[in-house]
């Protein structure tokens, strides 16, 4: 694969890509009020981590980083439907999935 | 790896046989499973005896796993009396307890970060379940949602730590990853920033400043059968993860992060015991206290050459498990710290464990608590004394605020009723009490 | 040793026995305790130094002549405060029983152990139970006050806490002896700092000034039974800190940095005490202020560092106690049968009650320390060491007499003087007849013969003085 | 060269689709923007032959967990709704704290910025399925292993939550 | 019977008494009651004589130790010597004779025995303070007659009217000699300091080993002695206590407030005479402390109506005059005229108690008079008394005036000329006393007068025995002018066995000069007597009420303010100072002040909890900004 080889010069934009992904999935996850968007946010912060990953797994040769996106996608998909419940357990109860009616726990 | 085999196939039963509404089969399984679980970790590795001559004490995995073990089974114990309200999910309830345990065994014995993610998130995901087990209240609900995508962020940002560590060192393996950085790779801004983040995500796992907001309404929220599971092991494993990971992987920077770290401890203490000052709700009260406590935890990190924070978690256990048990009496269904008003009148066992597990959060000899604090404050003193010192004085506002809850619950009221606790409960507070009495003999 | 687990093993019993047989329980295992320990001590020979431990290799326990007087000292607190309260209320309560056998031991434990982390356990062992008997037993509306108490004492036990620790890291030895020989002089300043942990637990304990803030609202708040035990005994823990363990250990530099601010504040609390107790209305808060003041003295003494004035001071701690106990138990009658301690309500009670005006006349002049009564011996050596040093603070130390005479007469005699305002007044019953008795026989004894404390006390006392 | 370009422009196509998913109001349209994101992601690991985790995230994420979100989405029927509007105080906060975050990420990273310089294919054929399997049911056994805990936990947990509970009905 | 033997049980009968009275007093008859007490004290004083007769010399006896310092020993031992003994004789004697007296006087008093075991008490502290061979064993002994004229002054707490006032006079002399006592305690330290002992002896002789001449250490031992002695001697300016403890039964004011107690003070100088030899400055000092004292005392005495006033300010005076001679370096004139000074005063009070008695406790003179008809016994031993004290010739104050006047003469004519004046106003107010009290017309109003009656046995029998001592007490001392062979018997009794005292030689005036001041003298006082005779008895002058008074009159009839000057310097400055401290200092800056730290602490909860605002936006901002902080924190590090 010719590709690969050549791929090294652009191995610090994706680092910059994936910073600048999860800082854009952080300001997503405060800015956001929509739960399912929100977790939408996380998703890609985590999107943002996996690039990252398997850029360094590029940079090393090293495989261990990308079973660890591996991983990585598990515990998303995971994290994904056990968050997706309990949106909808919440949403039972308060008929709203805006993330800023649910304070009634403070100070 | 024994104890979380086990762990598992009891969980595994318990959900079935939970399918049959048995609930003190579940019970009994899921108690089974978790003494089986310790006596497999006791088996493998000899039992030390912490802090026999104050140094060179590295926790044994064995021994945390025992401890978590215990912790929980008392939490399962503390909490039958709810779970076994619902007849149709008791299983679930155990086994989710039960896989989060296997998550918080993975969490203080690990060489790799990747398995050390994984349990993370093991214990993790029960644990935003449980929460929200609460069907029927909002506040379950908004504790449950909270508690979810913060742990989740958290996660993020813990990965993202991850990948930077990686990035910096080329391994997940904990033992590479600590001989590479010792080779000099620490000047790296990548293992540094990594290393940050890392931080942070444990930092939200034992829930100090800032990363504590979760505490108050998740604590408040999830009803006091979760709550005892979820303050008590979860904080333990995470303190160990990070007494594992900063004081044995990161301890070539620890003039590094030791001043944030104090930073941490400082303000986690002094913002956890004055906010608690002035709550009405008892378990946010916990939650705050839990944060001034996830503070002095933090203190372990001060000596990476022996870090003596076992008995200062198990004290913590001991002390916050008997207390939610309380104020499981005493709210039933609410959860006011006006019910508190003269509980210990209601039953001389809840009066003693009151006075014992308030004195011992406070941290007075010769309880259980001190010895713990003492142990922290022993190894950390050379290191950080100004850390200390002001985490002492910070200590004192937090005995303020035990104290506060002690006397409004010895109160005594104009008309004495009785009430009777449940077996459970019973035997869950005599073995906590006992556990803070006698912790003299142990050192 | 069976003489320090001896109140232990009560407190448990006391916890199962029945609530009917607590009066006796109390009176009868408190003297039990006294009575063994005098019977152990007369097979003591004071320039031994017996060591012994219970199995915890922190905690190690030795006995020498000085805890020996000590010990007996709690064990006949303890007697006297069961015997003196041996009608009241308090007595008849199980938990008043068991948390003061509790306490007890802890404080056996302060006198005996041979560890510094154990005297630090010990020390703090002894702060829950008299919280517990305050908080119940005591008339606390306002819980601040019973806060404030907790707290400051937490506070200077934290303070040494950090002290103890920092001490067992510096020298890495614990025990009493191994801490002696060791050699401070070579941390410089940070012994100062240590010193001073343990100095701010002992001020606020004893109290000084202007750690006192505490004391005279517990001590007029609190059951009379507590108050007893707390001026008896618990501050005795403080000065008997401060003259085995911290002095000894800290001398040096340390000691010569902090002997003339502790005894100005000593000083300055022996006038400041006195000086507020000329006008206070309340019985208990002018025994309270009188206590400051008395104990400025014996601080200021021990400061000195001089064998022969820690001698007197140990007498001077025994005879406080005596006085301790007299007074407050007479203030405890005033207030059980009247409800009220305010000397402006009270007057005119030495007509209707013959027998307590003369004991409680006996135990004022014994705190005024007249000749023939331990307290003149005690203060007199005292002061002359004081003097001895300092010639202005020696005298400022002696208008202690007059100040002292000024508010224990009033003390005295607005309540039993004068026009008789209340006409019911129960004389003293038997027990708390032999209290006063009993107090009195030990004050004239040791004032006329205070050898018998200083010689013992003497062998333990070289040590600890350069 | 050319693959350098080619990376810009699928990074600055993802950013910016990461960007779109972020700001468009519609929640459907979030989803929308975030398989598209997810797919330029994808290009991007097929830039670095990592095949297996293109195959998968492909799969898995844009496939599977973003129906998911879809689903839920329509189940709950709340794409009539207008996402209610955010205080622009807050918000502006939110941005400076990213824009920060993203800002003080780089200051304190941007020296390590010189993959390109140290680079040297050691071996293109780790992304390969072959090899990753290798690892996988090797060095990874446990781990793979243990990931059926968690997923039995999120099973049990998401029915446990997800369910609807008779007296809640009633 | 062994010396020592014989000295403790001298010393062991009072106690004894005090013991029996005290635990079984109540059970017992009166009668009994005073008898035990009398006749322990009487038994005393048979002792003590045999003592006297035995003297030789200076003896110590040892009973035990006390204190046994690295530096020094403090035992309990005692010292008989002349000094002592004779101390004692005075005590017992006098003692037994007021024990007597009070058999009558208290008979109708509740608390009869405490009275009896309290005096009992007091003989016995008063024979530790003479008795005692070092300073310690005086001190116990000090106390412990401020203790039991503390328990005798406030003996009537219960009386109705004045039974606050009692107490408080009571409570007023303790603390007076409270202050007296802590410069005995400073100088008894200082002494510890210098020599390592509180031996009387022991100090003595290193004293008289190296003499520390004039060294600051000895002016400050003599000053702080001497401020003990004006404490319990009633000198300026810690006098004022004397003349309100006459709120005691007037036996006590005899015993205690003029024979006896008070007398410590003079007792304490002459013992401690080699150490004011060496420091002439107190000396001095005391001189004049002594004439300034006798003088207002004498002024105030003028005008004071209270029969038992009168009577202490006269004491007062006379304290002073003994002062003056210890002024003069002379001690044994000094203990003669306390030796006199014991008979007549006592004679005097116990006079006093008998026409109180008599009088049904009034105390008023203005209500007095033509008592001489009623109490011819009372009148009469009084009359003696008066003349006595006023220096009428050949009584025995006459002698021991004279003797003081003579040393006044001889070293400093101002000082002479002012004791000419004291001592004849103490003729003027005393004759005043006696033809106020028992000449004239009874001005009690004839209810009183049907009850004044004449006093029993046990009361007329020590009057007429002191009566006689009274008139013959000069013996013992007699002017060398006219008796060669035994004249200065006293004199040569104490110096020769009295340490320090042998050296210490009184100026005796030649012929003329002595014959010309005792004739000088005795004018005066014949003089007086005549002048009051016309004044108060030919021409009734009397009492004038309050208002009627001139304006030295007022001076003299107010005490001369001290005491208000007391209380506007010393005890208001006090109280204030006591209510700045107690409730401002410790409430309001450092109770409240503790208080304000804790709430100021604890109310920042307030804020802190609205960090928890309840927006999950907002927690995961914080989240950020926390991580921002961090690298920010790494970014500071580095750079830095």
């Amino acid at each position: 694969m010719q590709v690969a080889s050549n791929i090294g010069s652009s191995l610090d934009f994706y680092l910059f890509v994936s910073i600048a992904l999860f800082a854009i999935g952080a300001i997503g996850a405060m800015t956001r009020k929509n739960m399912i968007v929100l977790l939408m946010c996380i998703e890609l912060m985590l999107n943002a981590v996996n690039l990252m990953l398997v850029t360094f797994s590029t940079f090393y040769g090293n495989g261990d980083a990308q079973i660890f996106v591996f991983f990585t996608m598990v515990v998303a998909a995971a994290e994904a439907t056990v968050g997706l419940s309990i949106i909808i357990m919440a949403y039972r109860n308060l008929k709203s999935i805006d993330i800023d009616m649910y304070n009634q726990l403070k100070n | 790896m024994d104890s979380i085999v086990i762990l598992f196939i009891s969980g595994l039963l318990g959900l079935f046989v939970g399918m049959r509404q048995q609930t003190l089969l579940s019970l009994i399984i899921a108690l089974g499973g978790i003494i089986l679980a310790a006596l497999a970790a006791f088996f493998r590795e000899a039992y030390h005896t912490p802090l026999a001559n104050y140094s060179n004490y590295i926790p044994t995995p064995a021994y945390v796993i025992i401890l978590l073990c215990f912790v929980t089974l008392l939490a399962i114990l503390g909490g039958y009396k709810r779970y076994s309200q619902d007849k149709d999910h008791i299983g679930d309830y155990f086994s989710l307890i039960l896989f989060s345990l296997c998550g918080a065994i993975m969490m203080v014995q690990p060489n790799d970060l990747m398995l050390f993610f994984i349990g993370l998130e093991i214990l993790s995901i029960p644990i935003y379940v449980l929460v929200g087990i609460e069907k029927g209240s909002a506040l379950s609900a908004e504790a449950a949602v909270k508690y979810f995508f913060t742990g989740s962020f958290a996660s993020a940002i813990l990965l993202f730590g991850i990948a930077l560590l990686y990035g910096a060192t080329g391994s997940f393996q904990l033992i590479e990853i600590q001989s590479n950085l010792a080779f000099g790779i620490w000047s790296s801004p990548l293992a540094i920033i990594g290393s940050l983040f890392i931080l942070a995500g444990f930092v939200f796992k034992i829930g100090a400043v800032p990363f504590h907001f979760w505490g108050p309404d998740v604590y408040q929220g999830a009803s006091n059968a979760v709550l005892m599971y979820m303050s008590t092991v979860v904080k333990i494993a995470g303190i160990y993860a990070i007494v594992n990971v900063f004081g044995q992987v990161f301890r070539d920077s620890y003039l590094f992060w030791i001043d944030l770290i104090s930073i941490i401890i400082v303000l986690s203490m002094f913002y956890g015991y004055i906010t608690a000052w002035k709550q009405n709700s008892f378990r946010r009260l916990i939650a705050y206290s839990s944060i001034a406590n996830a503070g002095l935890m933090l203190l372990a990190l001060a000596n990476t050459q022996n870090s003596n924070i076992f008995l200062f978690v198990s004290a913590y256990s001991f002390a916050t498990i008997p207390l939610i048990i309380i104020n499981n009496v005493a709210n039933s269904d609410d959860d006011d710290l006006k019910n508190w008003e003269g509980i210990a009148w209601k039953n001389p066992l809840i009066a003693i464990a009151l006075v014992v597990a308030l004195f011992s959060l406070a941290g007075i000899p010769p309880l259980a608590g001190f010895f713990g604090k003492f142990s922290l404050l022993w190894s950390a003193l050379p290191q950080i004394p100004y850390t200390v010192i002001l985490a002492l004085i910070a200590s004192l506002i937090g005995a303020f605020v035990y104290l506060k809850l002690l006397l409004l619950a010895l109160k005594k009221p104009s008309v004495q009723v009785k009430q009777s606790i449940p077996l459970d409960q019973i035997i869950a507070l005599l073995i906590t009490t006992m556990a803070s009495l006698v912790a003299l003999y142990f050192i | 040793m069976i003489l320090i687990l001896l109140p232990l093993i009560f407190s448990i019993i006391a916890w199962i026995a029945p609530s009917s047989t607590m009066r006796l329980i109390g009176l009868i295992a408190s003297a039990c305790s006294l009575v063994a320990s005098i019977i152990s001590v007369s097979f003591f020979n004071p320039t031994e130094h017996v060591l012994f431990d219970l199995g915890v290799q922190l905690v190690r326990f030795s006995m020498d002549s000085l805890g020996y007087i000590m010990v007996i000292l709690t064990n006949a607190v303890f007697f006297l405060v069961f015997l003196s309260n041996y009608y009241n209320q308090i007595i008849g309560h199980r938990r008043f029983t068991a948390l003061a056998f509790l306490m007890q031991f802890g404080l056996l434990g302060v006198f005996t152990v041979n560890t510094i982390l154990g005297f630090y356990l010990f020390w703090e062992l002894t702060l829950i139970p008299i919280f517990m008997i305050l908080y119940w037993f005591g008339s606390f509306e306002n819980s601040r006050v019973l806060m404030k108490f907790f707290l400051y004492t937490l506070f200077g036990s934290l303070a040494m806490l950090v002290s103890v620790i920092g001490l067992m890291q510096i020298t890495h030895q614990q025990t009493y002896d191994a801490l002696l020989a060791a050699d401070l002089s070579t941390i410089g300043n940070a012994g100062i700092w240590l010193m001073g942990g343990f100095l701010l637990a002992f001020a606020v304990k004893i109290p000084l000034f202007p750690f006192h803030t505490w004391q005279a609202q517990t001590y007029t708040k609190a059951p009379i039974a507590g108050t007893m035990l707390l001026s008896a005994i618990m501050l005795k823990m403080a000065l008997f800190g401060l003259l085995k363990w911290v002095l000894p250990i800290f001398d040096g530099i340390a000691t010569d940095f902090w002997r003339w601010p502790i005894i100005t504040l000593s000083l300055i609390g022996i006038i400041y005490g006195a000086v507020i107790a000329i006008r206070h209305q309340n019985l208990k808060t002018i025994f309270a202020y009188a206590s400051l003041s008395h104990l400025g003295l014996i601080t200021a003494g021990l400061m000195l560092q001089n064998s022969q004035t820690n001698e007197f001071a140990v007498v001077q701690i025994v005879n406080h106690s005596i006085v301790a106990i007299g007074l407050f138990m007479a203030a405890g009658i005033i207030e059980q049968r009247l409800k009220t301690t305010n000397i402006n309500e009270l007057g005119g009670i030495a007509k209707v009650a013959p027998r307590f005006a003369f004991w409680f006349a006996v135990l004022t002049f014994i705190s005024l320390s007249v000749p023939f009564t331990s307290g003149f011996i005690g203060e007199f050596f005292l002061i002359k060491a004081i003097f001895d040093v300092h010639v202005f603070s020696g005298i400022l130390a002696c208008t202690t007499l007059v100040l002292g005479a000024i508010y224990m007469l009033r003390a005295y005699q607005a309540p039993m003087f004068g026009p008789t305002k209340n006409e019911k007044f129960l004389d003293l019953r038997w027990s708390e007849i032999a209290v006063f008795a009993l107090l009195s026989l030990a004050a004239i004894y040791f004032g006329l013969a205070p050898k018998c404390i200083t010689d013992f006390v003497a062998h333990s006392l070289i040590q600890t003085t350069h | 060269m050319s693959l350098q370009i080619i990376s810009i422009i699928l990074g600055s196509l993802t950013l910016a689709s990461a960007l779109l998913v972020v700001f468009s109001k519609h929640p459907v349209r979030s989803v929308i923007y975030l398989v598209v994101t997810f797919f330029f992601i994808t290009s991007m690991y097929i830039m670095m032959n990592a095949q297996f985790l293109a195959i998968v995230n492909m799969i898995v994420y844009a496939g599977a967990i973003m129906v998911l979100f879809l689903f839920v989405l329509m189940l709950l029927n709340l794409n009539k709704e207008a996402e209610p509007v955010t205080t622009k105080g807050s918000q502006l906060a939110a941005f400076i704290a990213g824009g920060s975050l993203f800002l003080v990420l780089i200051t304190a990273l941007k020296d390590t910025l010189t993959l390109g310089q140290t680079y040297r294919a050691h071996n293109d054929q780790i992304g390969l399925v072959k090899q990753l399997g290798n690892l996988l049911f090797t060095k990874y056994l446990v781990a793979f292993e243990i990931t059926s805990i968690l997923f039995i936990a999120a099973m049990v947990g998401a029915i446990l939550l997800a369910k609807r509970e008779k007296q809640i009905i009633e | 019977m062994p010396l020592d033997l014989t000295l403790i049980i001298v010393l062991s009968l009072p106690l004894l008494g005090f013991a029996v009275n005290g635990i079984f007093g109540k059970m017992l008859s009166k009668k009994l009651v005073g008898s035990i007490a009398t006749i322990a004290v009487f038994t005393s004083f048979i002792l003590a004589t045999t003592l006297f007769v035995r003297l030789d010399g200076t003896q110590i006896v040892k009973l035990f130790n006390i204190v046994d310092h690295d530096n020094f020993k403090i035992n309990a031992s005692f010292q008989i010597d002349a000094l002592s003994v004779w101390m004692s004789l005075i005590i017992t004697g006098i003692g037994s004779l007021i024990h007597l007296f009070s058999i009558g006087y208290m008979s109708n008093d509740e608390g009869y025995y405490k009275f009896f075991s309290y005096l009992n008490l007091f003989i016995f502290s008063m024979l530790i303070l003479v008795l005692g061979s070092n300073y310690f064993v005086l001190f116990f002994g000090w106390e412990g007659v401020g203790l039991c004229s503390y328990l005798l002054i406030s003996f009537h707490y219960n009386d109705k009217h004045k039974g606050v006032a009692n107490s408080l006079a009571g409570r007023k002399a303790f603390i007076m000699n409270r202050i007296g006592d802590g410069g005995l305690l400073l100088g008894l330290f200082m002494l510890l300091g210098q020599f390592n002992s509180l031996e009387y002896l022991e100090i003595g002789q290193s004293l008289a080993a190296n003499t520390h001449l004039g060294s600051g250490a000895m002016v400050f031992i003599a000053l702080c002695l001497f401020i003990a002695a004006t404490g319990k001697s009633a000198q300026i300016p810690l006098f004022t206590w004397l003349p309100d403890a006459m709120a005691g039964p007037t036996p006590v004011s005899a015993l205690i407030h003029a024979a006896t107690m008070v007398t410590a003070g003079i007792y304490l100088l002459v013992r401690s005479n080699f150490l004011f030899e060496l420091a002439p400055s107190i000396k001095d000092l005391v001189l004049y402390i002594g004439l300034a004292t006798t003088l207002l005392s004498a002024f105030i005495a003028l005008r004071q109506n209270d029969i038992k006033k009168i009577l202490a300010y006269s004491t007062v005076s006379q304290l002073g005059l003994m002062f003056v001679a210890l002024g003069f370096g002379a001690y044994s004139v000094a203990l003669f005229h306390v030796t006199t000074h014991a008979f007549f005063k006592a004679l005097l009070f116990l006079g006093s108690g008998s026409v109180i008695h008599g009088m049904h406790e009034e105390q008023d003179i203005r209500k007095m008079g033509g008592l001489a008809k009623l109490m011819p016994i009372t009148h009469f031993t009084f009359l003696i008394g008066t003349m006595a004290i006023s220096g009428i010739p050949l009584f025995s104050g006459f002698f021991s005036k004279d003797e003081i006047m003579a040393q006044a003469l001889h070293h400093n004519i101002w000082a002479y000329s002012i004791l000419v004046v004291a001592v004849s106003l103490t003729a003027i107010y005393m004759f005043r006393l006696y033809f106020l009290t028992f000449h004239g017309n009874f001005r009690g109003g004839e209810n009183l007068k049907s009850k004044v009656h004449e006093s029993g046995l046990s009361m007329t029998l020590p009057l007429a025995i002191l009566a006689i001592l009274s008139v013959f007490g000069g013996i013992l001392n007699l002017p060398g002018l006219f008796f060669k062979g035994s004249a200065h018997w006293f004199d040569n009794y104490l110096s020769q066995g009295t340490f320090g005292l042998e050296h210490i030689h009184n100026v005796h005036l030649d012929f003329n000069a002595a014959i010309q001041l005792m004739i000088f003298a005795s004018t005066v006082a014949l003089g007086i007597l005549v002048w009051a005779y016309f004044v108060y008895f030919k021409k009734g002058n009397l009492a004038k009420s309050d208002l009627e008074l001139s304006s030295w009159e007022k001076l003299s009839a107010s005490k001369l303010y001290f005491d208000e000057a007391y209380n506007y310097l010393l005890v208001n400055p006090l109280i204030k100072l006591s209510d700045f401290t107690g409730k401002i200092l410790d409430i309001k800056i450092l109770r409240n002040g503790v208080y304000a730290i804790a709430d100021g602490v604890l109310n920042t909860a307030n804020l802190s909890r609205r960090w928890q605002s309840g927006f999950l936006s907002s927690y995961l901002f914080w989240m950020i900004f926390g991580l921002i902080l961090f690298i920010a924190f790494y970014i500071l590090k580095i750079s830095i």
